[in-house]
């Protein structure tokens, strides 16, 4: 690991842990808690994502609430899919192409955590999807489709608004940070 | 009465008092300048001014209005406020966007905003950034646009924290020079610093905070001129305080602004006063 | 965020990867143990070592999380699926594993931890990105309240209309990325000029040691891993 | 005996097309406080960058010509790898040096120390050492992520210090410190007789009564050099308005040839 990737993990899983406070200021329904992890797959590419992913979750799940713990692959899974988009696929070309990719991760995302929170947590995540799932469970829908309904809207909608947010700050790079992380251009398929 | 009104304002962050009974005004027209240690209060006191703090007791008014109930947002027409760290608010991705930002937030028209931004950004001699990225200039190019983007609202009182720090002489001059045009156009300006030269350039006044007591509420050429008051609150003289000094004659006061002392200096070297006895 | 408090209890004392480990065990038991029955006495167990080992912030903490958790289970699994049982288990479940890992994080110093890690060779990279980490991320959390302040300010309104907050989210969160961002070569030159990439072997300062203590404690994690797989099976 | 020597040296930040240094040549002598100044963007920092060997081998960049660091080229890998410990550079932000790894000040300022290998003898005791000579012994058994900007700045200089390095390099190292503090802070580099110290910092008025020797850049070439008075007092340095207010004053008042730096000089200047 390079001294600069030493420096920039900590950094992005910082933004990662950070996002919470202005989503919670706005009350918006998104976590936008990868962030940090998409923008280190465009930037530095995927082995940074996967060690940004890693250590955002383990920091959530010794320091804030070990029960993220058990949600460690869905992390993984964000940052190796963010990475091979940015390497192959140049995802963040323009912010529909950006928002489509976000919106797969979403559909890959919500069902591999759907096992983890059916079996593990018996439904109950986060207050605001367990609210969700009640009503539709309440509505008369079994309670593993009431699970995966719930959390496929918020995850769509989250990881959506993850990569547009990831493309606005690309859009807004100045020339001495693009200068400084050249894979940078590459996810904006502006050079490379 | 505009300006900045303190009535006896007291604050605590939990169980820790860090305002005990501060009052003071400044006025249109005039510039306070806020000095003190660090942990003083002085950061604290610009937080309950633009009303991100309210006071425990006592009353806080600026332009013309108690802070009580308001938030940010509702004084951004009428206060201008430049942060320690001004960095750190940029988004956009030319300087000009950004200074316009705060100005469509008020609702102003996309050609008024940007009128005025244009306008601000001439007035702190910037004009040549407004296509550049914010993030690419130095942290004292950064205290000038956000400098830039305080006065394009034209606000009636400005509060400026450190607005010098990181500049070297010529940009804290031109910083001055924009303070005065203010300041003679009425507005209010409390400018947090401990930039001396800076006070010496173009403060009226200056209130020293000390553990949350304002100490000293005093004109700041008197203060700037005396090296006992500003050793005993902790200060060093400016060295062209220093200078004028030995230009004048004994018992004349010192000249206090960097041009007041060249020309002082200027005097001196073409007519050498008859030596003074003792 | 879970922070350390400094004491002299049970989990203080031992070397901070007995902990972890007695921690892990502990989780992986309350899955294994038999429902309905084994997952409340393993949580009962972790209460108790809580209580003996004088954490009471954890405890506090795992009250805090659970309670919701615990609603919306018996309001599930209760009510709408009439297995009020399924609600307990899960809980119990959930509860120990919240409980365990606070009780350690709240005991164990991170700087201790770092040190541990370093003692058994592990790479330098690990224990920085570890420790960086909980650094950076009170830091970025103060920024992102002093950036909405400094928009709010400017003007900008975070309350109100859906539209009008969707359209904050740029202006709060570009800055804070861009300033992480513009961190980064200042971070790297700083391990740099402080001898971070050297040829020498790093000098662990305080190589924690184990003691009688941690014999003990390693037995417990052993015995309950493997009394709860035998409660299972027989 | 000079500790740096640079000559031709050229170079340009990635991501910009306007070099920040351009045919570069100066000297540093040995076991003396060398103070390089200038106007804001000068390029004294990206000097300091390049002499701690992080430009461009760790930021990126293009360089040209030769700078040679104790005899070492700090620009290749092998050359920075010789100088780890032997050059250190103490930045203008103290929160983003801090280790994070240490719960203490004393396990902070000898992070550096560990990092070389040392045993732990000889890292107590010269972080013993360096803590009585900042005066910050008072502060050892505190968190360091508890610390003012002012406290932390000086348990990161006490930390590059304890390194006991050969060259120290300041880069505006009092930017956060409040006035009293920035003093304290440049009195004390001329008691390091053993080491090369380089300062780089605009605030000439505070620094430089405590400096040997100055470097004055502009446009990304040397101006002047010599002891303070000749560097500083020249006509052409106090015409670009870099360094000493007072020599600025005189400049304006209309004095010209070899400016006066201090308020006792002006008093002679006035005088004759």
């Amino acid at each position: 690991m390079t001294l600069r990737l030493l420096a920039l993990v900590p950094l992005a899983v910082g933004i990662n842990l950070a996002m919470g406070q202005i989503v919670s200021l706005l009350a918006l329904p998104v976590y936008l808690d990868t962030v940090g992890t998409v923008l280190v797959a465009a930037l530095a590419g995927p082995w940074a994502a996967l060690a940004t992913g890693l250590v955002s979750q383990l920091i959530l799940g010794l320091f804030v609430n070990s029960v993220l713990l058990a949600f460690l692959l869905v992390q993984l899974l964000v940052a190796v899919y963010a990475g091979v988009m940015c390497c192959h696929f140049r995802v963040f070309r323009s912010a529909p192409r950006a928002g489509g990719s976000g919106l797969v991760l979403g559909i890959l995302a919500a069902s591999a955590s759907w096992p983890i929170s059916l079996l593990v947590f018996g439904g109950v995540t986060s207050p605001g999807v367990t609210l969700v799932t009640a009503v539709l469970g309440g509505l008369g829908l079994p309670l593993r489709w009431a699970v995966y309904v719930a959390s496929l809207a918020t995850d769509i909608v989250d990881k959506t608004a993850t990569f547009l947010v990831v493309y606005a700050v690309l859009s807004a790079l100045p020339g001495r940070l693009a200068g400084r992380f050249p894979a940078a251009a590459r996810a904006r398929g502006v050079a490379g | 009465m505009t300006g900045i009104q303190l009535h006896d304002v007291h604050f605590a962050y939990g169980a820790r008092p860090v305002l005990c009974g501060v009052s003071g005004q400044c006025g249109p027209g005039e510039v306070v300048g806020l000095t003190g240690p660090n942990g003083a209060g002085k950061t604290t006191l610009t937080r309950l001014l633009m009303a991100l703090e309210h006071p425990g007791a006592g009353r806080v008014e600026i332009g013309g209005r108690c802070t009580d109930g308001l938030g940010p947002a509702d004084l951004a027409d009428q206060v201008g406020y430049v942060f320690q760290h001004a960095g750190r608010q940029f988004f956009s991705r030319t300087v000009l966007a950004d200074v316009a930002f705060g100005l469509r937030q008020l609702g102003w028209t996309a050609a008024r905003a940007g009128a005025a931004a244009n306008a601000a950004l001439a007035e702190v001699d910037a004009t040549r950034m407004a296509g550049m990225h914010p993030h690419d200039l130095s942290p004292a190019d950064h205290k000038r646009i956000a400098l830039a983007a305080a006065l394009a609202v034209d606000p009636s009182v400005l509060i400026l924290d450190e607005p010098t720090q990181g500049m070297d002489r010529p940009g804290m001059l031109r910083a001055a020079a924009v303070i005065r045009r203010r300041k003679a156009s009425g507005t209010a300006v409390l400018l947090v610093t401990h930039d001396m030269a800076m006070l010496a350039e173009c403060a009226d006044r200056v209130w020293h905070l000390e553990e949350g007591h304002l100490v000293l509420d005093a004109p700041a050429p008197g203060l700037l001129r005396d090296p006992e008051l500003l050793h005993r609150h902790g200060f060093t003289e400016p060295a062209q305080v220093a200078v004028g000094r030995t230009a004048v004659r004994a018992g004349e006061p010192a000249p206090i602004r960097l041009a007041d002392v060249v020309s002082a200096v200027r005097d001196r070297l073409r007519s050498p006063p008859a030596p003074t006895a003792g | 965020m879970i922070r350390h408090v400094e004491g002299t209890g049970i989990l203080h004392r031992i070397h901070p990867l007995t902990a972890f480990g007695l921690a892990v065990s502990i989780s992986t038991s309350v899955f294994v143990a038999p429902p309905p029955l084994g997952p409340v006495a393993v949580l009962a167990g972790t209460v108790i070592l809580a209580v003996v080992s004088r954490l009471p912030s954890a405890l506090g903490r795992t009250v805090v999380v659970s309670v919701p958790f615990w609603g919306f289970l018996l309001l599930i699994h209760g009510l709408l699926r009439h297995d009020p049982g399924r609600a307990v288990v899960i809980g119990s479940r959930v509860s120990t594993v919240i409980l365990v890992f606070a009780a350690v994080v709240t005991a164990v110093q991170p700087a201790r931890l770092v040190d541990a890690l370093a003692a058994l060779r592990a790479p330098f990279s690990v224990g920085y990105v570890f420790s960086a980490t909980l650094l950076v991320v009170p830091r970025l959390r103060d920024r992102a309240r002093a950036i909405s302040e400094a928009q709010q300010c400017r003007g900008l309104r975070v309350a109100g209309s859906p539209l009008g907050r969707i359209r904050a989210v740029v202006p709060l969160t570009v800055p804070l990325v861009l300033s992480a961002l513009s961190e980064v070569d200042e971070r790297a030159v700083a391990l740099a000029t402080r001898g971070v990439g050297g040829r020498a072997v790093r000098t662990v300062l305080h190589p924690p040691n184990a003691g009688g203590l941690d014999v003990a404690m390693g037995i417990l994690g052993v015995g309950i891993l493997v009394g709860s797989f035998f409660w299972r099976v027989g | 005996m000079t500790a740096i020597e640079v000559a031709g040296l050229g170079y340009t930040h990635p991501g910009s097309d306007q070099p920040a240094l351009a045919d570069l040549d100066v000297s540093i002598p040995a076991g003396r406080v060398t103070l390089v100044t200038g106007r804001l963007g000068a390029g004294c920092s990206t000097l300091l960058e390049i002499l701690a060997g992080v430009a461009p081998r760790l930021t990126g960049g293009t360089l040209t010509g030769t700078v040679r660091v104790l005899g070492v080229d700090p620009s290749t890998r092998e050359g920075g790898r010789t100088l780890v410990g032997r050059v250190v550079m103490l930045l203008p932000t103290p929160s983003s040096q801090l280790s994070g790894m240490t719960s203490t000040v004393r396990d902070e300022v000898a992070f550096g120390p560990a990092n070389l290998g040392w045993d732990r003898q000889r890292i107590a005791r010269v972080v013993d050492g360096e803590l009585d000579r900042l005066g910050i012994a008072g502060l050892a058994d505190r968190d360091p992520a508890t610390l003012s900007g002012g406290e932390l700045q000086r348990v990161i200089l006490a930390g590059c210090l304890a390194m006991e390095p050969e060259v120290l390099l300041l880069d505006e190292p009092a930017a956060e410190l409040d006035p009293p503090m920035a003093e304290r802070l440049y009195a004390l580099l001329p008691e390091l007789t053993a080491t090369t110290v380089v300062l780089a910092t605009t605030d000439v008025d505070r620094a430089s009564p405590h400096v040997q020797e100055v470097v004055v850049l502009d446009g990304g070439g040397v101006v002047a050099a010599g002891s303070p008075s000749e560097a500083l007092g020249q006509e052409a340095v106090v015409g670009l308005d870099a360094g000493s207010t007072v020599a600025r004053i005189v400049y304006e008042a209309g004095g010209r040839g070899r400016l006066p730096i201090d308020v006792a000089g002006v008093r002679e200047w006035i005088a004759s």
